[in-house]
């Protein structure tokens, strides 16, 4: 048992950090709001050429990078290309039958009947963040070689790890604001309230870390305990990002309803996630069935 | 005890039934938007008409001189029928009963039917940049003009709740500047279209511009637009606080018709997970409607109630955020899009925040409720 | 719609209150824990001399004094009296199977088959209350003329009144407490995290209060709202009950869980009370089915 | 990254396993109670005579120098067997961590072995009538007897638990009367035996008569009783509560058998309603047990690990309620009934309150992990 990250693998989320940083800054995220796309001009090819979609990386080489697109709240179809294997695709499931920017990818996927099929584009429908340009989608015949349960999976996982991004960057905006902004003459930080609301979040975040690092180990390794292992950590994933929301929210006071502050780009791709690819309901389920609690 | 309803509060309740039900506006848009403010204009101008926009006003001033309880009646009966939000809460709910209290009946006869018709909309000025939970911070100044009989007023208010959209503020400004904290600071009334006021409407992130930041440069204000005594304004101001906190800005019915929408969403998309979810949400209105009564029937015997309404505040900002949260995982992939749930839950969200956030409403019932030492 | 006790009832309360200060003491109530009969010598005939079980005092008439009682902790078949109507009965209901004090009193009452019919005493069972002495009790078949729903309702609402009393007399004794211990040099009660433990308590008791009040009125007047209130009452009584323990525990620290300090006596009887008579989940089913909800 | 275990912890896991297994007691008593304390002594004399009591430590003091991940496999293991509580453990999880990085050669070979054994049982002897959560309001002193060769202890210990069993005692005294707050204090370990020493049993709310007060007259303490620098105790001490906090006091393999007996209470008491609650629990152990590999593997590559241990207690303290709230609700009626459950429920109670209580735990993640200021 050696539960930690290779220099390689760690040297690997560095450089996407520093990618992201200079590519994917808060503006960036923003423009993609109203942009044509949706996404972020440029960015896509750039984190392929990092690596990201390369044949041979394996969940546990990129899972740390898919954080990073979490924690710079990237407008790119990450966990598609992640489930799928193919940077120019889009999916849609059962539990999330909407597909992000299925107007713009060469390939749709479309859980039908249980199996994975070719897709086409139907309607827009719109969802709270508005980056996410998300499309109903109709199945066609054609069968996929990809299986749903693997897709399902590898989505799940990529979710999960993108929510850890978004609720440590987030509670990275919170610290510093409640160590700033002062009322009754002291940093709002330094009340009782405002420490234990952010610590309930980081308690969240440190509880569901190791749980996403695991499930990527375990479909690395392809074991009997992946499915339990991914239900695990996509709903540990989804309440810590759900929870940092509310409080970061909650400590900024009026601040955080402004449209013009970021804090509600990432807070609306949290809630987004922690709903999509099975919410904490439907994993807990999963995991019931699994382990004979019914 | 007696815990049927009145035959006069029964024929309140189905007169209000009968006519919101035939009127109630199909589709109502969001009054936090410029559009949206305008048709919602028309909407409280047809309700003063039919003197439904203040029941428990003075029959001079457009209301119906109802007892609180009917007030409670007709809460229930607007948001049962699904009637839109009120644009003009933030004058009938916190600034007219500071009028009533501390107001001129010249001030009285010149503010109350206008703010009551829609006429003149008001907003709320009190925060500032530097003083949001911390209202003593506020650093915006009001100085003496004797020649031009009032005062010139300097500053910046933010936060301002359809300030865009809105004729007049009112809100707190030093005019003793020796003073500190809760001292020296007065209650105007500020004219939104006066010289040296300029207000930028900033968006909300549930992407409506529903704020907005006023900056006030030697705006001039006529003594007849203090409200109360000079440097009393913060005792005239906590009024209307405890209106907010209390009552009447968010009455149990509003609550029991979300709780009504969230069981018939259950009926749609049923999950046995969520039942419990459901029908607790249910069950706090309820609990809700009655702590009310009971609250009302006290003030209507003559009682007072003080730092309890800092509990009512508690019990339905968090309460609304439970109902839409379980909506949304009703909702299930469904949650994210952007519908009417989605919409309520960031509203819902604001209310542990807005009207004194809920981490002072804790320490004000240790404090005053409860009689936990301050230090 | 007068929602307000009369100044009788008030004055009621108030002698009931008199009487349990100096009859019922907490040593009074930590003796029955040792002693042969688990109650108080000679308070249950002073009840009855002050009216409790007047053939014509109704509901609203003895709800606060029924709250009396639980703020009192009075180790006596309070519920079981009030809930048949017979000062020396006890009872057992389907989601109450143990009759306290059966070696005591003159009648059982056990639900058989959905019918009421009189009982023998069993087996003592132990609760962690260790004043209320419960038996295993079983059903003959002669059937009583009372019925399961208007006991098991009656029940429910003393329970819930007692649970009021129980819970605002841990407030009463942690806020006192809290003002005086010091703890960083400062009393423990102007810490921002104690008064919000002990805004939460006093959160649940403020809005179960009238629930509780509500339901007294809607059974006397025997209305149709009555099964719904009455589980409104129990449900939300429960959870305050629950919390305040909970909460008052937490705040006293270490000697809140010396066996010789009272505030055990009062939450273990909080506990037995929420989970008799219809735990929340059942109050909130029987809701559920009532609304339809389902 | 490889979370496979190595041949050598499976096979060390297959072989406590097998021991634990053959040896664990049938319904072993509670330790908090002299009779249960003095049949539970015999257990800790079986464990070390096998060499199970103290895995980690050196082989000289009965361990088996077992890697940190193999003390975690035992700890999975000796729960899952269903053994009892560990009457030791203030002795082996809380001194012995400080009698290996501050006692002397002399001080380790008299404390160690005798510890581990069960021959003589430690209790900790910090809480004061005045000192909880502050324990820098520490008041019992000593005072220095240089003809005798050391010290003279006077003052009160309480909330000792199962002191009235113990032989001994660890205990911070002050020795520099001038000194304040957290400064002047010295580590003593005391003889509960010792002329001038008084304890006194205190019932605890479980029934078990699990704590005790300790007074100290006048009590003497040889100089070789003092671990650590004269004056230095706090931070001798603090190496301590390091230890508490973190992973020794309360490793994942007791809630993984707790979560794995609430599913099996799941299934001999189903209710649909509770389902989601029972799976949460589980699945809350498995968080557990994940994220102390993480940080042991972290430790064990030479990290350290500091105020995150408050993260792991605030974890596994609200964990431990929910999971006995959880199967005290299933119980239902039984729920109060006095049963394995209810007195688990009890003693997960006093989880949030031990140890630091988790408001200051909550206040040592917002100022040391999050970096949020003080005042």
């Amino acid at each position: 048992m050696r539960f930690a990250f290779s220099d390689e693998q760690l040297a690997f989320r560095d450089a996407a950090r520093d990618l992201l940083e200079k590519e994917c800054p808060g503006h960036a995220v923003r423009a993609a709001w109203t942009n044509e796309t949706g996404r972020a001009p440029g960015l896509w090819p750039k984190l392929g050429q990092l690596g990201l979609f390369d044949d041979d990386v394996e969940p546990t080489d990129v899972i740390l990078v898919i954080e990073e697109t979490g924690r710079a709240c990237a407008p790119e179809p990450v966990v598609e290309a992640f489930a799928t294997g193919r940077s120019e695709a889009t999916l849609a499931l059962a539990h999330t039958p909407y597909a992000l920017y299925a107007d713009q990818v060469a390939e749709i996927l479309v859980e039908s009947d249980g199996r994975l099929c070719a897709g086409t584009v139907g309607e827009p429908v719109a969802s709270v963040d508005e980056s996410r340009r998300l499309f109903s989608v109709d199945a066609s015949p054609d069968p996929s070689e990809l299986s749903v349960a693997d897709v399902g999976d590898r989505a799940a996982l990529a979710a999960a790890a993108q929510l850890l991004g978004l609720a440590d960057a987030m509670l990275e905006l919170t610290v510093p604001y409640a160590s700033e902004r002062k009322q009754f003459g002291a940093p709002i930080g330094s009340f009782q309230a405002v420490k234990h609301h952010l610590a309930d979040a980081a308690l969240a975040l440190e509880f569901a870390r190791p749980l996403v690092y695991r499930a990527a180990w375990e479909l690395e390794h392809d074991t009997a305990d992946a499915p339990v292992a991914v239900s695990l950590a996509k709903a540990a994933a989804s309440k810590a990002g759900v929870i940092t929301s509310r409080k970061a929210l909650q400590v900024h006071g009026a601040i955080g309803y402004a449209h013009e502050y970021d804090l509600h780009l990432w807070m609306k791709r949290a809630w987004a996630l922690a709903g999509a690819w099975g919410d904490p309901a439907w994993h807990r389920n999963r995991i019931a069935t699994i382990i004979g609690v019914s | 005890m007696d815990l049927t309803f009145t035959a006069e509060e029964e024929s309140f309740r189905a007169e209000a039934r009968e006519w919101l039900t035939a009127n109630v506006p199909i589709d109502p848009p969001s009054g936090d938007t410029r559009e949206g403010f305008a048709v919602l204009r028309e909407w409280e101008r047809l309700l003063f008409d039919n003197r439904w926009a203040v029941v428990s006003w003075p029959e001079a001033y457009g209301g119906r001189e109802a007892t609180l309880m009917e007030w409670l009646i007709f809460e229930e009966e607007y948001y049962r029928a699904g009637c839109p939000q009120r644009i003009t809460q933030n004058g009938i709910f916190l600034l007219a009963p500071t009028v009533f209290e501390f107001g001129t009946k010249d001030q009285q006869d010149r503010i109350l039917p206008a703010m009551a018709s829609a006429t003149e909309t008001w907003c709320q000025g009190w925060s500032e940049p530097n003083a949001g939970s911390d209202l003593a911070g506020i650093k915006s100044v009001a100085v003496r003009d004797d020649a031009a009989g009032g005062w010139r007023l300097t500053g910046q208010k933010t936060w301002t709740t359809r300030g865009a959209f809105c004729d007049r503020m009112f809100g707190l400004f030093r005019t003793d500047p020796e003073a500190e904290r809760h001292r020296g600071m007065t209650y105007f009334l500020v004219d939104l279209a006066a010289e040296g006021c300029t207000v930028r409407g900033m968006g909300r992130l549930d992407g409506d511009e529903g704020f907005a930041e006023v900056f006030l440069e030697d705006v001039f204000v006529p003594d007849g637009d203090v409200l109360g005594g000079v440097n009393e304004g913060w005792s005239v101001a906590m009024a209307t606080t405890g209106s907010e906190r209390g009552l009447t800005l968010r009455s149990p019915g509003r609550f029991m018709a979300t709780a009504d929408r969230l069981a018939e969403l259950y009926g749609e998309r049923p999950d046995p997970r969520l039942r419990d979810d459901v029908v607790q949400g249910w069950m706090d209105a309820q609990a809700y409607r009655w702590q009310t009564f009971w609250t009302v029937t006290k003030l209507m015997q003559g009682g007072k109630t003080g730092a309890e309404s800092s509990l009512t505040k508690l019990f339905w900002s968090e309460l609304d955020v439970r109902l839409h949260q379980t909506a949304l995982s009703l909702l299930g992939p469904d949650g994210e899009l952007d519908g009417a749930w989605m919409k309520g839950y960031q509203f819902a969200l604001a209310g542990p925040i807005y009207a004194g956030t809920n981490e002072i409403q804790r320490n004000v019932v240790g404090e005053r409720v409860l009689g936990l030492p301050r230090k």
